[in-house]
């Protein structure tokens, strides 16, 4: 089992998944450059968080056009597994790998802080070792994180159980208060059709380890390491 | 039309009529305008330091883990595991108040590249921000404007924003000060230097395109530039932390080959300051051909390009044969990248533009006649002392006054801001402990860092508040239980030429150099910015530190947030000092008296003891006491650790305002499972220490009666900044 | 030639940024503010000359990048002056 | 009515924004294209209907808010359309 870590110019959080999937996997990811396309081997692709391309124009619109998108949609399409967080979410719904899009938050300013996460369903890749309904806490820090899809795609995904993430409060409630960068329906993140694309913007990869405040982002790769073994 | 080159450009320039008589003496002849650049911005007070080298000549620079004190582009410390810290502060305070967002943003910009041109990851910023009374309109633009700037760079370059601090007053109103410090990570043994060196090496140029951006203004009154002169006026340093993230990584890549001989960041002054300080630093010529460097903008003079200070750019001198290697490096990361010159035997500076020699200079002339001022400095009168001062509002609305005002409230809504966790390795984030914790990668080690500095006491009595300054930098990294090592600086202070701001500036740097060597915390780096003033209004004297500290595990980092059932410890005396203190310039709205005295054998030793505290793994919570006093530092517990306290009357012989709100120095407040053994240690080693109370309920209670409750305190605590900013 | 292409977000897509301008209009005295929406301007210096050419290369443009199809509409236009 | 309000970097400002997008479309294949600036567009819909009068308060909102005057210039101009 191999996991794979996508590198666009710009973005800076790759050494932080690099170091949760190393922990969680025993294993370290392959870092992969952008103009890369041949990603045999991989069964995991990771596209972290960061600034590709400094968010000009609009966030992920250019790395969606990376050479090294075609092979992550290949992988895809083959029914490989992609996990894109904060900027790597924006880029996976640029490049049309998953629906909707990522508005500036909705107060308009860059949210740095700890948010609560509900897990929606935990019978898919990525969150088997939560139960469902599970809260957890994972550090945000993003300006463009306000999910938005028209009604029909928003009811779409809520109906074929699409939705993976909502911002909750501690109790695993929804509230205007606690869906900080104001997405639509509260949705944190969300998955592929065959669920095994999902995208998220908050960072459970900064929360793998006691002295940093807690290990509630574990679980994610702790699934992902138990699928991918199997 | 060419403006003649005379005393009269000169001085438009910035250079005095003996200045410009030195120059003609270096030259033998008359400069040629871009040559007149050269020496106006060299001996510039900005470049040259003409008004304070005497002074910085003082501070203490040595110590067995210093690897490089002041002179290189930043400091560099041991750390263990062969690893070293390397760090500097630098501000921005002019562009920031004229242009809030870029300003900051090309501030912090800058001081990245100070500590990366040495071969540094950065892993951390912080910032320490002054603004003006936040009644005027001004200074909220300015303060939302910063903020977002430093935000809008930091996290796009993914440094985490860690820390910092913050005050106001109306002193600042026109003229701001954004300080910025950036903390990176190399392996000791291979630190990059400045220093040119191999004749005939080639000088390469890389990152972003050369523009006219931020060309000293003065220069740009003369005719030389005609009618298009409004097309070609100066601009605005815009950043692009984009091109920064891929000049990092570029850099970094190719500091991991031998290909580099020397390396220097493009700071202020450009190509000019970076190409003679190489050159000088090496004892050797440098040979530009103008015509090569990569420019954004057409019709450039060899002036402009000398003198520009765009942004995002390095200067390398690379070993024979590296060329094709460095060239691919930076292609993949689509920067620019060209070879612009090559190193000399001349001794001299020369840059050929179309043919032309523009600059022909001697460069050993050029640093050593450069000025160096003894200003006339009038010492600081004392102020005289407060004498009694009656409590006018009583303990619990001073309290919620206190954690409320625009000096105490929180700073979330600024730190919410700032991505502090991209690295991976931020355990300590803004708020959680008195310095924040960042570890190493791959190690339990982790490094403190804090910036300090209180302006009202640096006003009062310099001495003291550049002491006092020192001290609280100290003490907040002592207090997460780490090692201080050294500090970096950046004296911002008013017109030098005024005997009154040299006298401020000369007592601050006494009582910095009393307490960096009382406290073995040497000066490693630091910046100069003078002139702080507005129609002849100068700033407070703002001395502002940036402390760096080591703890071997980061598992035994403290932060302020104490537990239920916890007891809590004060160390330190009190003598209930209210001179120049929050409470009563907020609650008897006086800013008056001299500030609390330094004692430094007093800091040493209460410092030391904590520390032992706290390695030893006694110790819960720890917060050291400062602006605001006891009180205010308790309260700031209990809300960190969401717990009331149940507090212990004040002592007898003095008023409980003086016992809770005075800013006595050297104290902490311990929270601890075991007050009674503590208090034994304290006085097993003569250090002053004093039962205050424990972690319990949910309000702070105090003697007699008197119940505030933490979620009033919180409200007020959280109200300020958001209520006023959104 | 130059070409303009103007990106705004659809209609019926929340504009957060366009109703705080409008917020910040009226708290500064300027009265009678309807919708404020706000929206990008993309400047393009084209090495095309003929300009119904250069309104095709420019449509082609924000189709595959300077507009996103799911949130953004976009017009492309020729400046008069210049 | 409608007024828009074009807010565009000075010449001579950096525009780090345009470039990286000017360099994408040439990585997408677009060839001959030479500089590119990126700016923004705010429409407004006012009360006012006479377009002088509504034109002049457009470039009043500009001055004070929508532009800034030390790194942007901007122009005002009522859509034909509308
Ligand atoms: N207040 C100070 N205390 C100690 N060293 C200083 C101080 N100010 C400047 N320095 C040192 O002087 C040198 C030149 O500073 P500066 O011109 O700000 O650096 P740069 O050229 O990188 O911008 C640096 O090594 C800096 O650390
Ligand atoms: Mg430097």
């Amino acid at each position: 089992m191999r996991a794979g870590i996508v590198v666009f110019p710009g973005i800076n959080r790759e050494r932080d998944m690099a170091i949760a999937i190393e922990s969680c996997f025993g294993q370290a990811p392959r870092l992969v450059w952008h103009h890369e396309t041949d990603l045999a081997g991989l069964d995991l692709l990771v596209l972290p968080g960061g600034f590709s391309y400094g968010d000009y124009l609009r966030c992920g619109a250019m790395a969606a056009h990376s050479p090294v998108m075609g092979a992550v949609a290949a992988h895809a399409r083959r029914g490989g597994y992609v996990l894109g967080v904060c900027n790597g979410f924006q880029i996976l719904t640029e490049a049309g790998l998953l629906p909707g899009a990522l508005l500036r938050n909705a107060g308009l300013r860059f949210l740095s802080m700890d948010c609560f996460l509900r897990v929606e369903r935990a019978d898919t890749v990525f969150t088997s070792r939560w139960a469902a309904g599970e809260v957890f806490r994972a550090p945000m820090a993003h300006g463009d994180g306000n999910y938005t899809a028209d009604a029909d795609t928003l009811d779409r995904l809520e109906g074929e159980g699409r939705v993976a993430f909502r911002y909750v409060d501690a109790d695993g409630k929804t509230s205007a208060a606690a869906n900080l960068n104001g997405s639509a329906r509260a949705i944190a993140g969300i998955y592929s059709d065959n669920a095994r694309v999902l995208g998220l913007m908050p960072h459970p990869e900064d929360l793998v380890d006691p002295l940093l405040g807690g290990v509630d982002g574990r679980p994610l790769f702790d699934s992902l390491a138990a699928a991918l073994v199997a | 039309m060419a403006q003649p080159v005379d005393a009269a450009l000169a001085r438009s320039f910035g250079l005095s009529a003996e200045e410009f008589a030195t120059v003609l003496a270096i030259m033998g002849r008359t400069p040629t305008l871009a040559e007149l650049g050269v020496f106006s911005v060299m001996w510039s007070e900005h470049c040259s330091y003409k008004s304070s080298r005497v002074w910085l000549r003082t501070l203490p620079t040595t110590a067995p883990w210093v690897i490089h004190g002041p002179g290189e582009n930043a400091g560099v410390v041991a750390i263990g595991d062969g690893l070293a810290a390397i760090f500097k502060m630098e501000s921005h305070n002019h562009p920031s108040f004229i242009e809030p967002y870029q300003g900051a943003a090309t501030g912090v910009g800058g001081i990245l590249r100070d500590v990366y041109t040495m071969g540094a990851r950065p892993i951390a910023n912080l910032n320490a921000l002054r603004f003006g009374d936040p009644g005027l309109a001004v200074t909220r633009r300015v303060v939302d404007g910063v903020v977002r700037g430093i935000g809008g760079y930091g996290n796009c370059v993914g440094v985490p924003t860690v820390g910092g601090e913050v005050n106001f007053h109306p002193a600042y109103n026109g003229n701001p000060l954004v300080n910025a410090m950036t903390v990176g990570i190399a392996p000791a043994d291979r630190i990059f230097l400045s220093a040119a060196a191999g004749i005939g090496n080639q000088v390469v140029y890389v990152g972003s395109r050369t523009g006219r951006d931020g060309i000293h203004g003065a220069t740009m009154a003369s005719a030389e530039f005609g009618a298009d002169a409004e097309e070609k006026r100066p601009t605005v340093q815009v950043g692009d932390p984009f091109t920064e993230k891929l000049l990092i990584e570029a850099c970094l890549e190719l500091m991991a080959t031998d290909a580099i001989v020397a390396i220097q960041d493009m700071g202020a002054a450009g190509l000019t300051s970076s190409a003679v300080e190489m050159a000088g630093k090496g004892g050797v010529g440098i040979e530009l051909d103008m015509d090569a460097v990569p420019q954004r903008e057409t019709g450039m003079s060899a002036y402009e390009m000398l003198l520009s200070e765009s942004q995002e750019r390095m200067l390398i001198v690379l070993r024979p044969g590296a060329e094709a290697m460095a060239r691919a490096i930076f292609e993949k990361w689509e920067l620019a990248f060209a070879v612009i010159g090559r190193i000399t035997d001349t001794g001299r500076f020369v840059a050929v533009h179309a043919g032309v020699v523009e600059v022909d200079i001697p460069l050993d002339p050029l640093a050593e006649a450069a000025p160096l001022y003894t200003r006339p400095h009038l010492p600081p009168v004392p102020r005289a002392p407060l004498g009694p001062v009656a409590d006018p509002l009583g303990i619990e609305a001073a309290l919620l006054r206190l954690v409320g005002c625009p000096d105490l409230c929180s700073r979330r809504w600024i730190w919410d801001q700032y991505d502090s966790t991209v690295g991976g390795q931020t355990v300590k984030r803004p708020g959680a402990a008195d310095a924040a914790i960042v570890r190493l990668d791959g190690s339990r080690r982790a490094l403190a860092l804090t910036t300090d500095c209180t302006p009202r006491y640096c006003l009062a009595d310099p001495q003291v508040g550049g002491a006092q300054a020192v001290a609280e930098a100290w003490r907040n990294i002592t207090a997460t239980g780490a090692r201080p090592l050294a500090v970096t600086d950046n004296l911002n202070f008013g017109n030098p030429e005024k005997p009154e701001i040299m006298g401020q500036f000369v007592a601050a740097i006494a009582g910095m150099g009393a307490a960096c060597r009382a406290l073995d915390f040497p000066v490693v780096s630091g910046n100069v910015s003078l002139y702080n003033e507005t129609d002849g209004q100068s700033i407070l004297p703002t001395p502002a530190i940036g402390g760096l500290g080591v703890i071997d595990d980061a598992a035994l980092a403290v932060g302020i947030a104490p537990g239920a059932g916890d007891e809590l410890v004060l160390i330190g005396a009190t003598a209930g000092w209210l001179g120049q203190s929050l409470w009563l310039r907020e609650i008897a709205g006086r800013e008056d008296g001299p500030p609390p005295p330094v004692d430094l054998a007093a800091e040493r030793a209460n410092g030391d003891f904590v520390r032992g505290e706290i390695l030893a793994g006694r110790v819960v919570a720890c917060h050291d006491v400062s602006d605001g006093g006891l009180l205010v530092a308790l309260a700031e517990m209990a809300m960190a650790g969401d717990t009331g306290l149940a507090l212990d009357a004040a002592p007898e012989g003095m008023g409980a305002h003086e016992f809770w709100f005075g800013e006595d120095q050297a104290r902490y407040v311990l929270a601890v499972a075991d007050a009674p053994a503590l208090l034994d240690r304290a006085a097993a080693a003569g250090i002053a220490a004093r039962r205050l109370g424990r972690c319990a309920g949910t309000d702070l209670t105090l003697a007699g009666g008197i119940t505030i409750s933490v979620r009033a305190c919180r409200g007020a605590h959280e109200a300020f900044l958001p209520n006023w900013l959104q | 030639m130059k070409v303009a292409v103007t990106v705004m977000l659809k209609d019926g897509v929340l504009d957060p940024q366009g109703r705080a301008i409008g917020q910040a209009l009226t708290t500064l005295g300027f009265g009678g503010i309807g919708e404020v929406r706000a929206g990008k301007l993309i400047e393009l210096e084209l090495a095309e000359t003929d300009p119904e050419r250069a309104r095709a290369r420019a449509t082609e443009m924000a189709r595959r990048l300077l507009a996103n199809p799911v949130i953004e509409s976009f017009s492309v236009h020729i400046p008069t002056e210049a």
